[in-house]
């Protein structure tokens, strides 16, 4: 098995950061893992994407031209990437930002408000995790534990972090049914 | 055995330096291989080591002459037009006889280009982009462990040889992050006290030690470009490296290093499922090349596909082993363009199909 | 009464002309442009002096001011 | 009313910039393009960009342009310059491109007192390739590649490129000037009108060096950018005419 | 028809410029080639054209940029160090498809080396110094007239392509004086104002004329290294020019290039008339290379005997050719030696007896 | 008597120079040696030769040495340094090596203070090529590629290195010094010592200028030519000490 | 029949020009020539040299290295080349400056005393020319008559250097029997 | 009496020292060395004072001198 994901949305809002730990996670798992960066002026215009696959077998190329999942935290992102999904692929939208609807009857539309949930939590930086726990439930990418562990050594340092992150995780798979 | 990290391609190349002994870093920043730069920016101080900011690509590969010629481990990186404008320094490190490793993570050309992930420097590294005749050890590694391994191999072969070790990776394997496993530290103590520039009290040679290239006599440069071609010779005798993937049946042996050899033995798999049989035959040394292990293969295989991310440059080592007994395709992307692997398998069913 | 047009489409938000106004008249609006900035707007026109501070301001020459 | 009393200016194209939000970068170009329109000369202009954040100069102009290798802007500009002598030819460069990779090129179009006039931005930073050193960042700077701060123990001393060139003799009009107020940019247009006036009268190499903002790298929103120039760039890059010309007697 | 003069090399190709309608010369001094240089600064001015003493090799290539960009016929000229340094300036003119002409005069490499003349930058020049997918139309002179026929000729396929022309030259050629033809001032006229930078004003195309090589997507510079390959290709079927010498029934070609193919054909007159059957290939276009040529002869030699000033360069393009259906033999002298027509005669006789 | 007055110092070897008759780049070798052994460093003395008639420097010395490609020797001498903090490492280079090509080179490992010294021979040509033009070159001065005297309108201003240096702040001792008469000897010397002891101090980049002589492309004997470097040269190349540091507390 | 010819002294004793002359005066005979000189740091040492080769035949390699014919105008040149010459060779010298004895006994020795000579002729600066005089008397790589004519083409500017040089060639001619 | 040794095949004639010499001692002789040069010497070391002026204006280092 397989997985291409791509995750994009503005500088800013952590798409880097949970794209490698999705990829950490996959690793901790015993998958093969790979994480490519956009880079170079794509940085000007304000748009960060990533690009994470999660296989059993060898990775060719780790770009990827046919995500078959889909992280949008924003509009840009889902203008850029819907024609480009794979027919049965799945989006995941921060609904408390994107406002652009669905163009493509072949794909599977879910939607989180993020933001919010952040917001009631007191932490607006952890949106980004609150999609990454909604992610993880509506696509068995790896085990939610995996990426548990991978808050745990990742922010070994910082054990503050850690909780605030799970939380969010937590409240993000939650909002999804 | 050590944990695996998650790992750029480019910092692995950067720490992997480090674990090889080097301790003096000189470069330029350029997409797509700036992380080197910046990863030694962080790392060197923490070391002891020696991080500086070249004023230019041109600078850069004078300092590593520099250093090299004063006994350092040495290194520097940059991208296709940077590693265009250390043609000049490069034959000198060659003809100096200095060890030293470059890194070049090519993008696409020519010109300006783009920042993406290109091979179209292959001819450059290969046959020689300086002038007069001298020879690159090209190393072509195809994952971020292979970043780590050939990086602190490419140390012990510059020292070894006392000649310069270029790292030749793309775009796609620089800024990608993956498994590794760091190792060690080593330790060599090379001793370069006999050549190096040490000073007077510290040389153990007779006279000055110094490092030169220049000849007044045509005839004297003669002889030391003979000197040269038999270290050449027997590095080309000693140093190939490549790896096989299913060729022993192969009807169809792709020929491809770097990004091009994942995506082709992501391919390979699929097709195997489906019944073609289709090999891999990936060039680690890109010179010296394997044109022996492609020999190996005329009598099994019935056609070569050589991938590569250019306009067709490999593709004539290629010629040169198979000299015409079987066909030779390319499946050539330029501009920074990467395949897909469905484009590939596109690519070799296509060549499967060729009569 | 002076004329202040922002090229919404043009506008990317950096809020240099909101700096420049002597008059404190211009302001980031909360609708999002379609590259997702919030693009400028003066939001008294009545009260603006037409210096153009604010166009002078924009790197991206974004805003007219008529007299 | 309806009198228009701001708007672009026709040397200027419709294109969008790629610039981040608030970089001066920007407002340098509409300046150097009322300066060019006023003179009279946007018809005979031909621009060199560089490799930088303003390497794609030659989309947001209407004139004529060449993209040049990096640093190499003075010598392409020479060359354009020496087969079109009735030509304004300009070059737009970074710091990065001027003073680092550029050294040699700049000093010796200065020295040979080439016809050209150069726009030398100065934001203390490589942006285009994510906030590297500069030789122009400030001692104690953050950037990629001085993470612990520019420590002049091992990474030097800013190079003040108005300066350095203000020794030559080709050099005719060499000045700094700043972006940050209505003010500066006032004078910022009169330098470089006066520049390229240096140009047309046919007396020599003029460069005018502008003090700019790099909100992305700098980590600042653009409106504070502006504050640490004032704070921090303008007591280091003294503002001022460092080399003048007498007017061409009529 | 006009008078013979007696000429050296390097002034020849710069009066054939002149001749050809350059008025604009780059150039920074390097033996063995700066007669060039010199002789340019004494014309330039004579004629109302534009000398520069560039501060260096890598100005130099940037200035003609610039002024191919801008609609003149350029000429820059150097020596192998120097055009090393011009690798990146190179592989932008390419990219930016301007026409201009660039002059190696080679000598020993590498490094600083010797000013004596060689031909070790075949690789360089034939198969891409700098960065990327692009090829140097490569004209390889044998005398001092050729000198001059080549270079006006040179300019020409520069403009014809929109490309640039090497002109690659030994020392020896450069150094040496021989009796030659100077033509008549040629008129071209060619009109460069729908694509030069000529100012709003004088270009005649729509939108601004721009010169660029910068290709933010991948895919947009793949298209244009495609449109790139496809000129190259037209250059590759259109232009390849040789010269044979007796190769009708000789059972040993020699083939070189420059001075190497007139020690040859010196050698072959001598053993001629001792009966051995040998014969001359000559490469005129070092890219695109005589494949063809060397393959025609296939049935009727016996053996290919390359010689270059060289460890082996232009031998790996006949080999190429041959695809091992002969023997390939070298006849290689370094750093700067040139053989004498006695040790060409030697070589021959060696590869007539070997079995 | 029987006392040795004056002789060969020891860092200089035996060899016999390949220097034309008369030329100064001899005379320059003998006082970098002299200084280096009055400093008590010449065995901890790494040289950078480079291109240019003093090419083959490291035949002439007894310490170890790199010949650096033309221009790059301040680069070469950085990286040297880097390795061996605790070596004296000068660069040796003439005007066209390090103002025109060498241009970059220079000015950066000025600005970078680079604890390293450069001696740097300006005889207003290109000698080993045969007597081209250089960036010192005078206006009006006859060279090979200046056949009609250097035009200034063409082919630019000289270039003074040492006031141009000078602006940098990592720049700490630059001085301008000549070889014309005993006196100039003995301040040359003084100069390249206190250049040495700036360097041996660690305090930052030190050079200096030497007005030299070319015999053989200027056309003049070996005496004239002096009379012509002070006729000439020193007006447009005042003597003096361009920059200077505080003597480091003991 | 092919004539390798070197010619060699200190420079400013007038080498290359009659090397040129020669190569010159071949050409309008009509015979292949080619004039190479030395070049480069040989300079330095304040010796300068050629090679002219005059021929039937198309000339293969300019450089010359076992030379038929030497003129030395000066003692170096004797040391330098003298080992190289082909068996049966002719050197001719400048006996007014050199003074070094012949080593080889299967070459032939002619000496002209160029620089008195010159001085007779209150010319000093014709004793290269004078050496050619000698030179085409003894050796007959040309026709005197050609080298007249290269005088003429060669000096038509200056009408008065022609006469000159062809009273130092023709003293040339006659000091050698 | 001072002593003023000149290397003669060091020496290149170029006549720096004589040029040097505050007592005009030195001079060039009328033999050539080995690289046909004719070396200087030192013409009456009974007037010279030993102030190595030739020594120091000698690029090739061929004079030592001894008091
Ligand atoms: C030869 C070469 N070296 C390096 C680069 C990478 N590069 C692109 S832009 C840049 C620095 C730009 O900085 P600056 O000139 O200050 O311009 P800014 O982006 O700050 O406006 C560098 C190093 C390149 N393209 N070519
Ligand atoms: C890259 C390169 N360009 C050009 C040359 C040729 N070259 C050798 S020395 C020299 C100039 C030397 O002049 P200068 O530095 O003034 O030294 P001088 O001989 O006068 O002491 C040049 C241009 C070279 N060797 N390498
Ligand atoms: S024109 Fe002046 S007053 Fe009006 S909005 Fe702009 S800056 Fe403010
Ligand atoms: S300055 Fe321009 S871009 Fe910035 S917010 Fe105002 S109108 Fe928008
Ligand atoms: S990176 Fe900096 S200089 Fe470049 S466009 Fe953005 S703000 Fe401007
Ligand atoms: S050419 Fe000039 S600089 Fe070179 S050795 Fe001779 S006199 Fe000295
Ligand atoms: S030591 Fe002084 S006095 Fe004696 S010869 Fe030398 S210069 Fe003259
Ligand atoms: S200065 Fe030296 S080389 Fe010159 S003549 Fe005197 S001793 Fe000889
Ligand atoms: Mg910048
Ligand atoms: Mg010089």
């Amino acid at each position: 098995m397989t997985y291409e994901v791509v995750i994009s949305g503005f500088g800013g809002q952590g798409v880097m950061i949970i794209g490698q730990l999705l990829a950490y996670a996959g690793m901790l798992e015993g998958k093969k893992v790979s994480f490519m960066p956009s880079y170079g002026p794509e940085m000007r215009g304000g748009t960060a994407n990533c690009a994470v696959i999660i296989s059993d077998e060898v990775i060719g190329n780790p770009l990827v031209s046919t995500p078959q999942v889909l992280v949008a935290m924003n509009n840009p992102s889902i203008e850029k990437f819907e024609p480009m999904m794979a027919s049965n692929g799945v989006v995941l939208t921060n609904t408390s930002i994107v406002d652009r609807l669905q163009t493509r009857a072949d794909v599977k539309f879910f939607g989180v408000a993020a933001n919010d949930i952040a917001a009631d939590l007191k932490n607006a930086k952890t949106a980004n995790i609150v999609m990454l726990g909604a992610l993880l439930k509506i696509v068995p990418l790896i085990k939610p534990e995996s990426l548990i562990l991978a808050f745990e050594k990742k922010f070994v340092a910082k054990p503050e972090v850690i909780g605030i992150n799970k939380k969010a995780f937590e409240c993000g798979a939650a909002a999804v049914k | 055995m050590a944990e695996k990290v998650l790992m750029k391609g480019n910092e692995a190349i950067a720490e992997a330096a480090v674990i090889a002994g080097c301790r003096h870093y000189f470069g330029y920043p350029i997409t797509p291989q700036t992380e080197i730069t910046e990863y030694m920016a962080r790392r060197m101080p923490k070391v002891n080591g020696v991080f500086v900011q070249s004023e230019s690509e041109v600078a850069a590969i004078n300092m590593v002459y520099g250093a090299a010629g004063a006994g350092a481990r040495v290194m520097t990186s940059s991208s296709s037009p940077g590693i265009s404008l250390k043609q000049e320094g490069i034959s000198y490190i060659a003809a100096a006889q200095l060890p030293a490793v470059i890194v070049n993570i090519m993008r696409g050309g020519p010109g300006l280009g783009t920042i993406q992930a290109s091979q179209a420097d292959y001819f450059q590294a290969t046959k020689g982009g300086g002038h007069g005749d001298y020879r690159l050890l090209v190393l072509a590694p195809n994952s971020v462990q292979e970043m780590i391994d050939l990086t602190i191999e490419a140390f012990d072969l510059a020292d070894k040889y006392r000649t310069p070790i270029m790292i030749l990776g793309d775009g796609a394997i620089g800024q990608m992050m993956e498994p590794a496993v760091l190792p060690e530290p080593v330790e060599r103590n090379v001793d370069k006290s006999k050549w190096a520039t040490t000073t007077r009290a510290k040389r153990t040679s007779g006279g000055p030690n110094v490092i030169n290239s220049l000849f007044l006599q045509a005839e004297d440069l003669e002889k030391y470009n003979v000197v040269l071609q038999e270290k050449f010779a027997t590095i080309a005798n000693n140093e190939v490296r490549f790896d096989s993937y299913l060729t022993d049946d192969a009807d169809i042996v792709v020929v491809g290093y770097g990004i091009m050899s994942r995506i082709a033995h992501g391919a390979i798999d699929k097709l195997r499922a489906k019944g073609l049989r289709v090999g891999l035959l990936r060039p680690i040394t890109l010179w010296p090349f394997p044109y022996m292990a492609i020999q190996n293969l005329i009598p099994t295989a019935k056609k070569f596909l050589v991938a590569e991310m250019s306009a067709g440059q490999m593709i004539e080592d290629v010629m040169l082993a198979v000299v015409n007994r079987r066909p030779v395709y390319l499946c050539g992307k330029m501009g920074g363009v990467i395949p897909t692997v469905d484009q590939m398998i596109k690519e070799i069913i296509r060549v499967s199909e060729a009569v | 009464m002076p004329k202040v047009i922002v090229d919404t489409n043009r506008c990317k938000g950096c809020a240099l002309c909101v700096r420049a106004c002597p008059k404190k008249l211009m302001a980031l609006s909360t609708v999002f442009n379609a590259k997702g900035y919030n693009p400028a707007e003066c939001i008294d026109e009545s009260k603006c002096i037409g210096c153009a501070l604010c166009g002078r301001a924009c790197p991206d020459v974004a805003i007219e001011v008529y007299k | 009313m309806e009198k228009k009393v701001f708007g672009r200016p026709s040397l200027l194209s419709e294109n969008y910039t790629h610039y981040c939000p608030g970089c001066a970068h920007g407002i340098i170009h509409r300046l150097v393009a009322e300066a060019l329109e006023e003179l009279g000369v946007a018809d005979k202009t031909i621009g060199v960009s560089p490799v930088g954040c303003s390497v794609l100069a030659q989309n947001y102009f209407t004139c004529d342009f060449q993209q040049a290798a990096h640093g190499r802007a003075p010598a392409v500009a020479t060359g354009i310059k020496r087969v079109h002598p009735d030509a304004v030819v300009f070059s737009y460069q970074g710091d990065g491109d001027l003073a680092s990779i550029g050294a040699a090129e700049v000093v010796h179009a200065a020295a040979r007192s080439e016809k050209i006039t150069t726009i030398f931005i100065n934001n203390t930073v490589y942006g285009m390739t994510g906030g590297q050193m500069a030789p122009t960042s400030l001692p104690g700077q953050k950037t990629t590649t001085s993470p612990y701060g520019r420590d002049v123990k091992t990474a030097g001393f800013p190079i003040r490129v108005s300066e350095m060139l203000a020794t030559l003799d080709g050099a005719k009009y060499i000045a700094r000037v700043s972006v940050d107020t209505p003010a500066n940019m006032a004078k910022a247009k009169e330098a470089i009108k006066r520049a390229f006036k240096c140009q047309i009268d046919g007396i020599g190499y003029s460069l005018v060096e502008v003090l700019s903002t790099c909100p992305t790298n700098w980590g600042l929103t653009p409106v504070v950018s502006f504050d640490w120039l004032q704070k921090n760039m303008i007591p280091y890059y003294p503002l001022g005419v460092y080399k003048d010309y007498e007017e061409a007697a009529k």
